[in-house]
């Protein structure tokens, strides 16, 4: 998945639930899912986001959503057949056991509903949003700078990236094998020559503007809390109740 | 090689959670004592996260057919120690989540304490090892390797503790080896370009 | 008014500024001409405490800088500055919180002044846009924007005009003039004869470590002896007006 | 030649080439005039491939290019791109890896060519030096080795005067007639009107994303139209000669 159209996603997804309200309503979610003992919980979670995702961003939600599925199957694949226990299924040297299906059935709903919500995260919420609600938690100070320069920083060296990788398209720099690492080797010292550039420079533009030690943060307004009762409690009744 | 959202049931989610928690914390501490010194200010410790995250979208040579990413935590612990790759790593692998949709939040501890934690680690003492018989190049492929490859091992020991092939300590040690057997695949192979990768670069760096 | 005595500043073995004696009086527009590399970037960094001399003295306002934080903070509220890369400027992730950045950070949280600074320079809508999606232009206004939030006494701008077209240009002259208008003082550094000229009350030149030259405007000649750019007057000599 | 037939590209919603048809005859010196965001680098993007057009067809040398690696490869290497800024196109650590990194991947490996290159661009002595601690204009001279060392048969120049002052200009002006001289075509893509005009055989304009206007030379009053850099007409009055 590329990054810019990431956040052009974001820029132009239109959630539900909005502000801080959409940061706690995931996480919150994610730990209900994590800890339900029962599997409908982890369906109703994959349905209900599923849909708000799909509200919010359209066919771009469902990009986001397939790649993490995609690295998901194989490791499920590998619990299926080792685990042991009664033989439910057999081909030629493999076989396959109920407790191994059981066992693959419940990780694969748990993950794809958890990543769904994920996915709903990522789609609907920049990272500012998310580190306003970091911060509303508490979290220290050193962290939320930090973080939120960091992500700054992620934007500048990934558009640099891009910027070096076409050139080096251009003088054949990605034609075989040997010239790619050759030059992958080359763009990871430039980038690490561009990063302490962009740290001085980073650091200029912060004094100038009279930097004391705190970054200013997001201060979007949470919108949404029917969804978010509506949502949370289906999935707590699916999970407890059920 | 991270650990999906949602993979590890909420018992092992929890623990790997308790014991990447202090290590983080430590190194959190221990960055921001640092921070506070004017050689390495906040920019400086951003850029250098953010650095590594970015190590992680530069195109490699593909290694079986799939095209593969380093992880750059090898090259980080040489550049800053094991104390500071653990804060760093936990803020690349945070957006790594929230950028990338790779690994996740519930499995975020378990993510850093392999890829922050123990492979760094463990990289480190291979570097420092080496380093008085071998020139800064060799030193830094070997700890990247290393790095990189006990990542890997824990990752599958992490899932084989979730995952016992039956119950009790043998099912365990026969699931980690079939985790790691067929992950040794793509990781083996990956292992070897990153430390290329993580040695070219500190040549590099080490002439400027 | 900023004025420097004697301004030395050496970067590793080279001496950048080597005596510099400059002076911009308030309420005018002064414009630093100098060619690639002749320190422009690094005497405007003075004025604003961002460099610190090797010796000799930087007044602002009549007072000598002193290099204390509070100081230094105080100063930095009152002489703002423009990078020449939006991209070196912009901190913060998005448009609104780059703009109230500088504000923030003098412990002024007036949301209604952050929206009037948004506002003057057409952001009113972009406030949620992550800086990195901006375009050119809009990170150009974004960065202009953060300066004037902290209503400085004087706002620096280096190589204003730096890779943007005439539309371009012309959309800074009128910034430079809103600024005047506004009680505001302008220092810019340029080696762009055409603009710098169109906007200056006052021109200096540096050029090998001091102020060579002061006047109301630039002799050809000079900008030529400066190595500044006056590629148009040899080239264009096309008839004006045969197309529409 | 470089042509193109009804060249359509769209980047996201934006349609930033909409049916261009340019011609580029080689031998001759084109400069593509267009403000800023007109889609100038996304046109020379598609003369080496860089970029895929979404309709239409790009001709060199008479053949329409092709898309598969074998055909960019060896397109890249009649078709060479030098990038505005150099620090975005310089990739390798030192001048004479950089310098070299061309003609490397394409698997060419003689020093002889590399040296002397090095030499037409008065970097023998510079050939450890790392590419950052190098001056802009080291910079753009090693950008422009880097290029050349691939001997391309078309050199094409994406606003090779942003930032650049009066000598700095002159000097790009003289590498232009070199290249002509050595039976390479340019093109070069600018708002500069003073430097365009002063090297131009042909001039295009880029506008609304298609070609809008070819001839010899810039009418002034087009030049106004397009937003391209004209402003020192406007602005220098200033009596000649009467300072030394």
């Amino acid at each position: 998945m590329h990054h810019a159209s990431l956040e052009q996603i974001q820029a132009t997804s239109s959630p539900r639930v909005e502000g801080r309200l959409n940061a706690y309503f995931a996480f919150t979610a994610l730990v209900l899912v994590l800890f339900a003992p029962s599997r409908l919980a982890y369906v109703s979670a994959l349905v209900c986001f599923v849909a708000l995702g799909v509200d919010a961003a359209g066919r771009d939600y469902l990009t986001v959503v397939r790649l993490p599925v995609y690295f998901l199957l194989p490791s499920l694949l590998l619990v299926v057949l080792f685990t042991s226990g009664s033989t439910a299924l057999a081909f030629g040297p493999f076989s396959v056991s109920w407790a191994g299906l059981d066992r693959s059935l419940t990780t694969g709903l748990r993950s794809i509903g958890s990543i769904t919500i994920l996915s709903y995260l990522i789609v609907t919420t920049t990272v500012p949003q998310l580190v306003a609600a970091l911060q509303s938690l508490r979290c220290p100070r050193f962290v939320i700078d930090v973080s939120l320069l960091t992500y700054r920083a992620i934007q500048i060296l990934l558009t640099e990236l891009a910027r070096l990788e076409l050139a080096a398209t251009g003088r054949l720099g990605f034609r075989t094998r040997r010239t790619t690492l050759r030059t992958s080797k080359s763009l990871a010292f430039s980038l690490f020559l561009k990063s302490l550039s962009r740290a001085e420079a980073l650091n200029d533009a912060m004094l100038a503007r009279g930097y004391d030690g705190k970054l200013p943060s997001a201060t979007t307004a949470s919108r949404g809390h029917s969804y978010v009762a509506v949502v949370l409690g289906c999935i707590a009744i699916a999970g407890w109740s059920l | 090689m991270h650990i999906m959202e949602g993979f590890l049931p909420g018992f092992w989610a929890l623990v790997w959670y308790g014991i990447a928690a202090p290590v983080v914390c430590y190194g959190t501490v221990k960055t921001a004592r640092i921070a506070r010194d004017q050689s390495m200010t906040k920019a400086h410790v951003a850029v250098a996260a953010a650095f590594i995250f970015v190590l992680s979208a530069l195109k490699m040579p593909s290694v079986t057919g799939s095209t593969s990413h380093p992880t750059g935590t090898g090259i980080s612990v040489v550049l800053f120690g094991p104390a500071v790759t653990a804060f760093l790593s936990t803020l690349v692998l945070l957006y790594q989540a929230l950028l990338l949709g790779h690994g996740g939040l519930t499995t975020l501890g378990a993510n850093v304490t392999s890829m922050g934690i123990v492979g760094p680690l463990v990289g480190w003492l291979v570097f420092r090892s080496l380093r008085p018989y071998t020139d800064l190049q060799k030193a830094t492929f070997g700890a990247a390797v290393v790095a990189d490859w006990t990542t890997y091992l824990v990752t599958s020991l992490q899932l084989a503790l979730a995952f016992p092939a039956e119950p009790g300590v043998s099912g365990v040690v026969d699931s980690a080896v079939t985790f790691a057997g067929v992950f040794s695949v793509t990781q083996l192979p990956v292992g070897i370009v990153e430390g290329a990768l993580a040695a070219g670069l500190m040549s590099y760096i080490a002439m400027s | 008014m900023i004025e420097t005595e004697e301004l030395r500043f050496r970067h590793g073995d080279e001496r950048v500024l080597d005596g510099v004696n400059f002076t911009a009086k308030a309420g005018e527009v002064t414009v630093i001409f100098g060619r690639n590399g002749a320190g422009k970037s690094t005497l405007l960094r003075h004025f604003n405490g961002l460099l610190e001399p090797d010796s000799g003295t930087v007044f602002v306002g009549g007072d000598p800088v002193a290099y204390d934080d509070d100081s230094l903070t105080d100063l930095r509220r009152r002489v703002g500055l423009v990078f020449q890369n939006p991209d070196d400027q912009l901190v913060a992730p998005t448009v609104e919180q780059d703009v109230a950045f500088g504000p923030r950070n003098a412990g002024v949280d007036e949301p209604e002044r952050i929206d009037r600074v948004l506002s003057e320079f057409d952001l009113d809508s972009q406030t949620e846009r992550l800086c990195n999606t901006l375009s050119g232009g809009e990170k150009k206004r974004v960065s202009l924007a953060g300066v004037l939030a902290m209503e400085p006494e004087y706002v620096l701008l280096d190589e204003p005009t730096a890779g943007l077209d005439g539309t371009g240009c012309r959309a800074i002259g009128q910034f430079v003039e809103s600024l005047t208008d506004a009680g505001i003082t302008p220092i810019i550094a340029t080696h762009d004869v055409g603009f710098g000229l169109t906007v200056a009350d006052t021109v200096t030149v540096l050029d090998g470590g001091v102020i060579d030259y002061r006047g109301d405007t630039l002799p050809r000649s000079l900008a030529d002896r400066y190595g500044l750019r006056q590629y148009v007057f040899e080239s264009w000599t096309a008839p004006d007006g045969d197309l529409s």
